[in-house]
């Protein structure tokens, strides 16, 4: 069972990777992220289950971080958005070369 | 005059000052003078009086080490050693023998005499100017007396820098196109060279960069070959052999005349009779390696000759001339035979003599006529008859007239190639032929002929001028006739050298002492 | 279970004494900026002065920590008992790297403050508490630690980049970094996750333990390894995880850009180093390839790339990506003297960098633009101080002895680790010393502006600012003395010995592949 | 006896001091001094006049009163000296037991002291070296004294001095020196005077291209002569006379011996004008005349003829390459003498046959009569110095007049001469003597000499060493018959062309103009009076060596003088059966009738008339390619100049170097247009690119991790 | 018993998977952030299945319900959720990413390739909350003090980022 969460957790990793190379708009990309950041707590707690309990410990703090990243990250899009616009992460080619 | 020398503790401290003095200076001169664009000797301390004072001093200070130098005894003299970096077992040590000896007074006493002879060259920045030529100084006197190796690095990259900016800010044309290439070349040869020492000092033992403790470095042959790669490539690139040489036209065709002169001695070829040699002799003796050298050096010969023949430019003319002299020097280095590296080292110390004259006067015509074509002059015989004189006489000296100092070094070079390789040295002898035209020509379109109508008259030598220029016609016509005094000393390099390459502890035929690894 | 049995003991405590200092600090600082003045117009008007108020108490509070950790290392403090956080000389010497950039990074701020006031007083406390999390990077033996470390030191810079907020490149560059930093963070995660599931452990001395009972590795571990890698790899910026670098640096605010490229690569190395030297110090002959490609990819793309440059910050930014390679070169020299090569390198970088990105500051002069070659040209005539430290910032960067000060030793110290490590690097030495050939060619290039052409005659002659005048001096000073005698920041750098598992953990034997990470190696 | 002598001292050991060195003897190295003080004085006064004056430098202004007391001055005193030192070896040669039969070295100083090889500054004074001695300074000093007079109204006056002193000095040391490498010092040292010379009047760009051409040409030359060193000093280890000689005598006829002889004979091809080198001394008359005379006839030219007899040990120690010696010089003799029958400017006419005169040197040298060739040396120096001076003269009216004219006509044109023995009596007189010896009509000087190397030639056909070598496949016999052939011809062209020259220019009606023919006259009495002297030189010269048959006086003065040089050498390559009365008598006989035909040809020849050279009908046939010398510039131009400067300046300068360069700068350049391309391309500021480049680095990092 | 688990694992596996999958391809924000909101609903379920209860209701606490709820709000406040505006990429970068995430999936599923190690520990554990707090207040003790900063480094950002007024 642990073997099959951890492929299910590499599948929903790869799934958010292939978004992230697919996807132009940058909350989406963002969310994208976070499905990779799900896939791997699912790893961790899967592996928490063979391991111990530090797994689940990891993924409470990957929790917290997400948290404080979609706080920064949003942010972050919010000001982009006020400079061009638009959150199209292939318009945003001011910095190039 | 010795023992007073030798009374003052001479020997001890006139190595480090060589050194230190301009180093020290080169802030002074920078910041009592004004740095402008405009004319500096219109307002203030003239930094031209300053930086020649200085040189001057220097010069005093070479000839007090010739003074202290015992020619009777052997081994390192002058030695100075204090620890420098325990970590990596490098120390300040300095010291000469008769290799160097006569490079360093040959550049000492240079430096002062350029700078005088090419007074009006650099008329903006002096100040600058001058510290940056004091910097390069100290640089060349440190490659020459460093007998730690990192030291040596460090001197050998030191040269790079001041040259570099003397080219750039100073040259002419397209000086700063010429200026990288010049630095880039070289860094190829001296990087390479850093990660051989590095290499070197860790088979070593990672305990000392002294000479002395290397030499005894135990090498495989293979690793010889390695290092000595290294090695000779940052010498080659360094002296231009062909065909590491394209860099040397430009820089040397756009470089103001001081930089011109120091690029014309040849400390590449004293860092092979040094280093490259004696570290690595089974390299050295390896056929195929020195085939391949002497081949290029013989190329080299007639290759710079021919392009002499059709340059336009007088310095890019001196500049291949250069070239073909430093094919004659490899061949004499890399045959080995005692008389080729006697005549050879002779040679180095003579081309840097009569190059710098050449580019002396070439340098005083730049800025008479504000061009260094040969299309734009003609005539001067007549216009100005005490220059053309020793013009004519370096040109001679340049082709190797017997009775100029050019003679003496490339007859025994080629006295002492033939023994060993008949065929290249009597290829190489062609290059006397084309010597000639290339050196006729330069005659021919700048001394003879009519002068252009529409240009003014170029005024003859100065008092200044005609005083260094006299000297160097006098040391060129010493050096041609009554060598002795250099060359005596030389033959116990030559030898030493060639004993070297022969049976030095890494030698193919093995060591005949019984020196052992430490 | 009662507060009592809870470890926040003494010795949680001594051991994070520095960081402590710091995060305390930079809390007071934070307080400050909430402190409202009297009146909106008074607030206004102060905050720019605010800000540079902050940025000097910060550099004192860096200096202060900086105080501690000397005497923490004087002390000999130890880490935490359970090995998660080192007490060791590396930890130090870093932080120590990472304390001085960020002062001399805040003196920067201080100054470009002064042309541009773009930065709000909050922006020194985020530059502390980023430098708070390098911190722990430095002394973090556990792989959460380290995630979280990073983090903290990730999270402040996306924010530090965009916080110039009438900077439309700014604010690309912010989520550039964001979104491509997260991406990364993804990967290096789920490396933790499986080498934590390969393993049993975050700790770096059970992982070390348990790779030394099982030299075969599982695939999870290397799987694990490699997106750890992966992770590293862009955080250092080697290629080809480096893409990201020249467009963030371009458009980032010229002294968090210099942050960047010399603290945060600093510290990421650190954290670096001490994974492959500490927990993978057994499987070295699995990943010593990979990196040695790593490094040489990249010390290659970074010098070739710079060529074309005009924009300078590019340019510096592409060196810097170089600039990772050559210090990827300590790692994988797998040494005590690639440790030390280490942190006299980063000693070395920091300064060159502080250096010229203190000149471009001054000729910026505020503007929302990265300076280009045109701003530089002729700068000799116009302000040669500034000419000449750039030049000395940039021939150190080329690793020119002399000239280039301290540059020379730091270039030295990589080949020595190179040449010296238990599987000699000849190669690795050329193609750097070949690749340092090539840069040549851009910085010299930029040296060549300066001062073989003449200025721009309308060109406006950049104002001095105090403040990067203070750090160009101190910069160009120090990588010139101590390019004369490097002997203190490279006995300094040899004292800075790694704690590996078996310090910890007496029980374990050696792992199989070692090299002597000894005192006694490194004081020789 | 001298062989025996040398082996001693090359073996070191030590020689009792020489009977000449408590002699005025032990002063020979002021010969050389002497003139170079003289250069170096009149150089400085030279300097001094052109610096001040600039170019407004002038003729009376030049003619500074010292330089016409130091220029001739210093040659009287070398002059004196020679005479002095000649009059100590023969009293010597009275006095000592043994003769002269050693050379007197004079050891200055070392020289190039370089560990196994030393050469020392070392003088040797032996009776070739006296002789050469003699006439350079014997005609040197005639000719500057002549030289006062003909370059007085010239600019250049003090500087001409200084050339003519220096050279004089080189070429002293030349004949003086101990040593190859010594020797070689002079040697290319009268090559530069001779450049200097030839472009002395170095606005004209033609002048400074004979001067050039001479040097080049001289050099290749010189190139061979530094291959036989070195391969002497290879194997050797000698490089000074004595120690040398002695050691390639023992190894006569090895390989070692032949390089070194054939490399020698190169050099002594260029600086003597041998064929194939002998191209730039006809441009050489580009100089002042007397300069001509002094380097391109009497001295310098001859110095190849001085180094095969004093390389005779060498020489004779390599048959074949006598035998090569032999031909090349009765080939150039024939071949200048043919083109000299179709010249018309007057310096050419003797200039080829001064080319012409030299082969019949080398016809003697090579076939081992080295008093023959150094009488002829002699006799030469003597009628042709003379006759140069002569043409000097004329050349000096001719130019006189035009300039009072202001006609631009060339004042060396055969065509524009003629009866000037009416206002130039002396000249016209002192001329037709020399005309007569060159001829070889007796008992002129050239008669003798000429007669001497064509009987030498003639006896050495058969029964000599000589005889039985074999050079490309032919015998010696056969060469050696050939030889005097060509030899016989020669001296009937030779006849022809000087009678030619003499009849045009002297006989007949005047040609110059009616005008400038008022205006010539006979040149000034410091011309005429070493005109006069060396035209009594050219009658008596031959007494110096009269064969044996001719009761005329002592006989074969100089074979005995040269004996102790070369008489051992000589002897190696002579036959064992002297040379029967009758057949001598009918040489001589053949040699009379052939000069007497040639003067009647000419005779006839001249009878036609005479149109100028504007008016002239186009040459053709051989005669065309007479008077073109054959093409030989047009030719080496083609297939050697042109393509050496194509090479350098298209294959090379436009080829190899950028390609060079191109090679280095294409590494550079090549890189930064990769790196702006690729950057255009992969930078391009899309995030999702950058993000693909990571995944796609991130699947190779783990490609590589994990399969393996 | 068994078969019912492993039945109901594979639901919410296929659940997540499939949600993901339909997380990505949505053009629209809105009904993406949606989909992924169920992703983390199917992955609370599995957590609770791994015996990590109490990590499964913070997944819903903070992902679902506060993360998730953050996006929805900026899509909602930048106006992004308009229909008929596609962020997809073109074929070739599809295609691209498809092939690296094909490749990526090859080289993840690797790691699977050998059994899992056995661990002496590890027995079902009865009450999930103690151990979870133990452990983060003793031995990851300080990684729960840097979160706090993290969190205010994250507090610090957004408002410097996001707050309104341009200090001149």
């Amino acid at each position: 069972m642990i073997t099959e969460a951890l492929i299910v957790s590499a599948i929903l990793f790869v799934i958010g990777v292939v978004g992230v190379l697919t996807r132009r708009n940058a909350i989406i990309l963002f969310m994208c992220v976070e499905l990779m950041l799900n896939a791997v707590n699912l790893s961790f707690v899967a592996l928490s289950k063979l391991h111990g309990v530090t797994g689940q410990v990891f993924v409470v703090m990957v929790m917290t971080i997400a948290a404080a990243e979609a706080a920064v990250g949003l942010a972050i899009v919010i000001s982009v958005f006020r400079h061009a616009g638009t959150v199209d992460l292939s318009s945003l080619k001011l910095l190039r070369g | 005059m010795r023992d007073f020398l030798l009374s003052i503790g001479a020997a001890a401290w006139v190595l480090p000052a060589l050194i230190l003095w301009p180093i020290m200076a080169a802030p002074l001169v920078r910041w009592i003078g004004r740095d402008t664009v405009t004319d500096d000797a219109a307002d203030g301390l003239d930094a031209r009086v300053l930086t020649c004072g200085v040189l001057a001093v220097e010069a005093l200070l070479g000839l007090v080490l010739l003074g202290v130098y015992d020619s009777g005894a052997a081994g390192w003299q002058a030695r100075f050693d204090v620890p420098w970096l325990p970590e990596l077992g490098a120390s300040l040590s300095l010291g000469v023998d008769a290799l160097s000896l006569p490079m360093v007074v040959l550049i000492t006493v240079l430096m002062p005499l350029t700078l005088l002879g090419a007074w009006n060259n650099v008329r903006v920045r002096t100040p600058s100017f001058g510290a940056l030529l004091l910097l390069l100084t100290a640089g060349l006197v440190g490659v020459l007396v460093s007998l730690d190796l990192l030291l040596f690095y460090l001197a050998w990259e030191l040269m790079l820098i001041p040259t570099y900016f003397l080219i750039g800010i100073w040259g002419t044309g397209q000086a700063s196109r010429a200026t990288v290439r010049y630095v880039l070349f070289t860094l190829v040869g001296s990087l390479l060279m850093l990660v051989a020492i590095l290499a070197l000092w860790n088979g070593g033992g990672a305990s000392s960069f002294h000479l002395d403790h290397l030499l005894r470095v135990r090498l495989t042959p293979q690793t010889q070959l390695y290092m000595f790669g290294a090695f000779f490539l940052a010498f080659a690139v360094k002296s231009a052999l062909v065909p590491f040489h394209t860099w040397l036209p430009d820089a040397q065709g756009s470089a103001p005349t001081v930089a011109a002169v120091t690029l014309g001695v040849k400390v590449g070829i004293y860092g092979i009779l040094r280093f490259a040699i004696p570290l690595f002799p089974a390299a050295a003796m390896h056929d195929a390696v020195r085939m391949t050298i002497l081949v290029l050096a013989v190329i080299a010969v007639l290759y710079g000759a021919l392009m002499a023949m059709v340059q336009e430019d007088l310095k890019r003319w001196i500049a291949y001339a250069s070239i073909s002299h430093l094919g004659m020097l490899m061949l004499g280095i890399f045959v080995l035979t005692p008389l080729a590296v006697q005549g050879a080292t002779l040679l180095m110390i003579n081309h840097g003599i009569t190059t710098s004259a050449l580019f002396l006067l070439v340098g005083m015509l730049a800025d008479r006529r504000g061009s260094t074509l040969m299309a734009d002059f003609g005539g001067l015989a007549r216009q100005a008859p005490v220059l053309s004189a020793i013009l004519v006489l370096a040109i001679l000296s340049t082709i190797a007239l017997p009775g100029t100092n050019g003679f003496v070094g490339e007859l025994l070079v080629l006295l002492g190639a033939f023994s060993e390789q008949p065929v290249l040295t009597g290829i190489a002898t062609l290059g006397v032929i084309a010597a000639a035209l290339y050196g006729l020509r330069a005659v021919q379109r700048v001394l003879f002929g009519d002068a252009p109508i529409t240009a003014p008259a170029i005024a003859d030598l100065s008092w200044r001028e005609g005083v260094v220029m006299g000297t160097f016609a006098l040391a060129m016509l010493w050096l041609g006739v009554a060598p002795g005094p250099v060359l005596r000393p030389l033959d116990g390099v030559a030898r030493s050298v060639v004993e070297a390459a022969h049976f030095g502890p890494n030698a193919p035929m093995g060591p005949t002492s019984t020196r052992t690894t430490p | 279970m009662t507060m009592a049995d809870l470890p926040m003991s003494g010795s949680l405590m001594r051991a994070l004494v520095p960081e402590l200092l710091l995060v305390t600090g930079a809390l007071g600082l934070l307080l400050a900026t909430v402190w409202q003045p009297q009146g909106q117009a008074a607030a206004a008007a102060e905050g720019a002065e605010r800000t540079s108020l902050i940025a000097r108490f910060a550099m004192l509070l860096c200096g202060l920590t900086g105080i501690a950790v000397i005497i923490a290392w004087g002390d000999a403090a130890a880490g935490t008992a359970d090995g998660r956080i080192a007490g060791d000389g590396f930890r130090w010497a870093v932080d120590l790297v990472i304390l001085g950039g960020t002062g001399l990074v805040l003196a920067l701020l201080d100054a470009d403050h002064e042309r541009s006031q773009a930065f709000s007083p909050e922006v020194p406390v985020l530059l502390l508490l980023s430098a708070s999390g390098m911190m722990v990077l430095a002394a973090a033996r556990d792989l959460m630690i380290v995630f979280l470390g990073i983090e903290l030191m990730s999270l402040a810079v996306y924010v530090l980049a965009g916080v110039n907020r009438r900077s439309a490149r700014g604010a690309e560059s912010a989520v550039k970094y964001f979104l491509l930093g997260a991406f990364s963070t993804g990967f290096l995660l789920y490396g933790m996750a499986l080498v934590f599931g390969a393993t049993g452990s975050t700790r770096y001395a059970d992982i070390a333990t348990w790779i030394a009972q099982h030299p075969a590795l599982s695939p999870m571990l290397r799987i694990g390894m490699g997106l750890l890698l992966v992770g590293f790899a862009f955080k250092v910026a080697a290629a080809p995880f480096h893409v990201w670098t020249p467009d963030v640096y371009d458009g980032a605010p010229l002294p968090v850009t210099a942050f960047m490229a010399a603290v945060v690569k600093t510290a990421a190395f650190a954290a670096f180093l001490r994974l492959m030297t500490d927990a993978f110090v057994g499987p070295v002959a699995e990943w010593h390839a990979v990196l040695w490609w790593l490094a040489v990819l990249t010390m290659v793309l970074g010098n070739v790339f710079a060529l074309s440059q005009t924009n300078l910050v590019r340019m510096l930014g592409y060196s810097s990506i170089a600039h990772a390679g050559y210090l990827l070169v300590t790692i994988i020299a797998h040494s005590a003297g690639g440790v030390s090569a280490l942190l006299f390198y980063a000693v070395t970088y920091t300064l060159a960098t502080m250096a010229a990105f203190g000149v471009l500051i001054t000729v910026s002069g505020g503007r929302d633009q990265a300076p280009t070659l045109a701003d530089v040209t002729g700068l000799w005539s116009t302000r040669p101080g500034l000419a000449v430290a750039m030049a000395v910032s940039l021939l150190a960067l080329l690793g020119m002895p002399l000239a280039g000060g301290m540059g020379f030793f730091a270039k030295w110290y990589l080949l020595q680790a190179a040449w010296q490590a238990a599987a000699p690097q000849a190669v690795l030495a050329i193609v750097l010393v070949l690749s340092s050939v090539v840069s040549a060619g851009y910085y010299l290039k930029v040296i060549a502006a300066m001062f073989m052409r003449p200025a721009a005659t309308n060109g406006s002659v950049a104002e001095p600012v105090p403040m990067a005048h203070g750090v160009l001096v101190l910069c160009t000073v120090a990588l010139l003395v101590l390019g004369l005698v490097p002997t203190p920041v490279s006995r300094l750098a040899g004292r800075a010995h790694l704690a590996t598992g078996a310090e910890s953990q007496r029980t374990v034997p050696p792992a199989p592949i070692t090299t002597p990470l000894s005192t006694a190696s490194l004081t020789r | 006896m001298s062989i025996v002598s040398a082996l001693e001292l090359a073996t070191g050991a030590q020689a009792p001091a020489h009977v000449l060195s408590t002699t005025v003897a032990q002063y020979m190295w002021l010969l050389p001094v002497l003139p170079l003080l003289g250069a170096m004085g009149n150089g400085m006064i030279a300097l001094g006049v052109g610096r001040a004056r600039g170019e407004q430098v002038d003729a009376t202004t030049a003619r500074h009163p010292l330089v016409t007391l130091m220029g001739p001055g210093v040659l009287l005193a070398s002059f004196a000296l020679a005479i002095a030192i000649f009059v100590a070896m023969l009293g010597a040669g009275m006095s000592a037991s043994a003769g002269l039969a050693t050379p007197f070295i004079l050891r200055l100083g070392s020289w190039i002291p370089a560990g196994a090889l030393v050469i020392d500054w070392a003088f040797q004074l032996d009776q070739l070296s006296m002789l050469m001695v003699l006439v350079i300074t014997g005609v040197g000093t005639l000719i500057h004294i002549f030289s006062v007079g003909y370059m007085r109204d010239d600019a250049g006056y003090a500087r001409y001095f200084a050339y003519l002193n220096l050279f004089v000095a080189f070429m002293l040391v030349l004949v003086l020196g101990a040593s190859y490498p010594v020797l070689f010092i002079g040697w290319e040292g009268v090559g530069l005077c001779s450049y200097l010379l030839i472009s002395f009047w170095f606005r004209d760009a033609a002048n400074v291209a004979a001067g050039t051409k001479a040097f080049v040409v001289n050099r290749i030359g010189d190139a061979g002569f530094l291959v036989a060193m070195f391969l002497m000093w290879r194997t050797t280890q000698h490089l000074d006379f004595a120690g040398a000689h002695a050691a390639l005598l023992s190894q006569a006829g090895t390989p070692a011996v032949v390089a070194i002889a054939l490399f020698l004979f190169i050099g002594c091809t260029g600086k003597s004008a041998q064929l194939p080198l002998y191209v730039w001394l006809p441009d050489a008359m580009a100089g002042p005349t007397p300069v001509s005379a002094l380097i391109h006839a009497a001295t310098m030219v001859t110095a190849g003829v001085y180094l095969v007899a004093r390389a005779a040990p060498v020489f004779s120690g390599a048959p074949a390459i006598s035998l090569l010696v032999t031909v090349v010089g009765a080939l150039t003799a024939l071949f200048a003498a043919t083109i000299a029958l179709r010249q018309w400017d007057i310096k050419k006419v003797l200039a080829y046959s001064t080319v012409s005169q030299l082969g019949y040197m080398f016809m003697a040298v090579g076939s081992g009569a080295y008093t023959a060739g150094v009488f002829h040396l002699v006799t030469h120096a003597f009628f042709k110095a003379l006759l140069f001076l002569g043409a000097g003269s004329v050349i000096h009216a001719m130019h006189a007049a035009y300039h009072a004219t202001h006609r631009h006509d060339d004042p060396q044109d055969l065509r524009n001469m003629g009866g000037l023995r009416r206002v130039m009596p002396v000249t016209a007189v002192t001329m037709g003597l020399a005309t007569l010896a060159i001829a070889g009509v007796p008992p002129l000087a050239g008669f003798f000499s000429k007669d001497a190397i064509l009987s030498a030639v003639f006896a050495r056909a058969s029964g000599s060493p000589l005889a039985q070598a074999s050079l490309l496949g032919l015998s010696g016999q056969t060469i050696l018959l050939g030889v005097y052939a060509v030899g016989m011809v020669t001296a009937l062209f030779t006849a022809v062309y000087m009678g030619r020259l003499l009849l045009l220019a002297f006989f007949g009606e005047n040609r110059t103009g009616s005008d400038a023919a008022a205006a010539l006259h006979e040149a000034p009495g410091v011309m005429t009076i070493p005109v006069v002297l060396l035209a009594i030189l050219t009658v008596a010269g031959g007494w110096l060596n009269l064969p044996e048959l001719m009761p005329l006086g002592r006989p074969e003065l100089l074979e005995h003088w040269l004996a102790p040089v070369t008489g051992a050498s000589a002897a190696r390559l002579a036959g064992t059966v002297p040379l029967a009365h009758g057949t001598e008598q009918g040489l001589i006989l053949a040699a009379v009738v052939t000069a007497m035909l040639g003067l009647g040809i000419a005779f006839i020849a001249a009878r036609r008339p005479i149109t100028d050279k504007a008016h002239a009908a186009p040459d053709t046939g051989v005669s065309a390619l007479l008077a073109n010398a054959y093409h030989v510039d047009a030719g080496v131009d083609a297939v050697l100049v042109r393509p050496t400067q194509a090479l350098a300046s298209v294959a090379l300068a436009r080829g190899v170097e950028p390609g060079i360069d191109g090679l280095f700068s294409a590494v550079g350049n090549g890189l930064t247009a990769v790196a702006a391309l690729v950057g255009r391309r992969v930078q391009d500021g899309d995030v999702g690119k950058y993000a693909w480049v990571i995944a796609a680095g991130a699947v190779l990092m783990l490609a590589a991790l994990s399969l393996r | 018993m068994t078969s019912f688990f492993e039945f109901q694992f594979l639901l919410f596996s296929v659940l997540a998977i499939v949600s993901a999958l339909l997380f990505v391809t949505r053009r629209n924000p809105v009904p993406a952030a949606l989909w992924l909101v169920n992703v983390m609903f199917a992955l609370s379920g599995l957590y609770v299945m791994l015996d990590a209860p109490f990590v499964g209701a913070v997944q819903i606490l903070v992902y679902a319900g506060a993360i998730m709820v953050v996006f929805v709000f900026v899509v909602m406040l930048l106006n992004l959720g308009r229909s008929g505006i596609t962020d997809l990429r073109a074929l070739g970068a599809r295609l691209g990413a498809g092939l690296v995430g094909v490749c990526l999936l090859t080289m993840l599923l690797m790691s699977q390739r050998q059994r899992l190690p056995q661990m002496p520990s590890a027995p079902a554990i009865p009450n999930v909350v103690t151990p979870v707090a133990t452990s983060l207040f003793s031995d990851y003790l300080v990684a729960f003090e840097l979160t706090s900063v993290v969190l205010l480094v994250a507090v610090i950002g957004a408002v410097l980022l996001a707050k309104k007024r341009v200090r001149a």
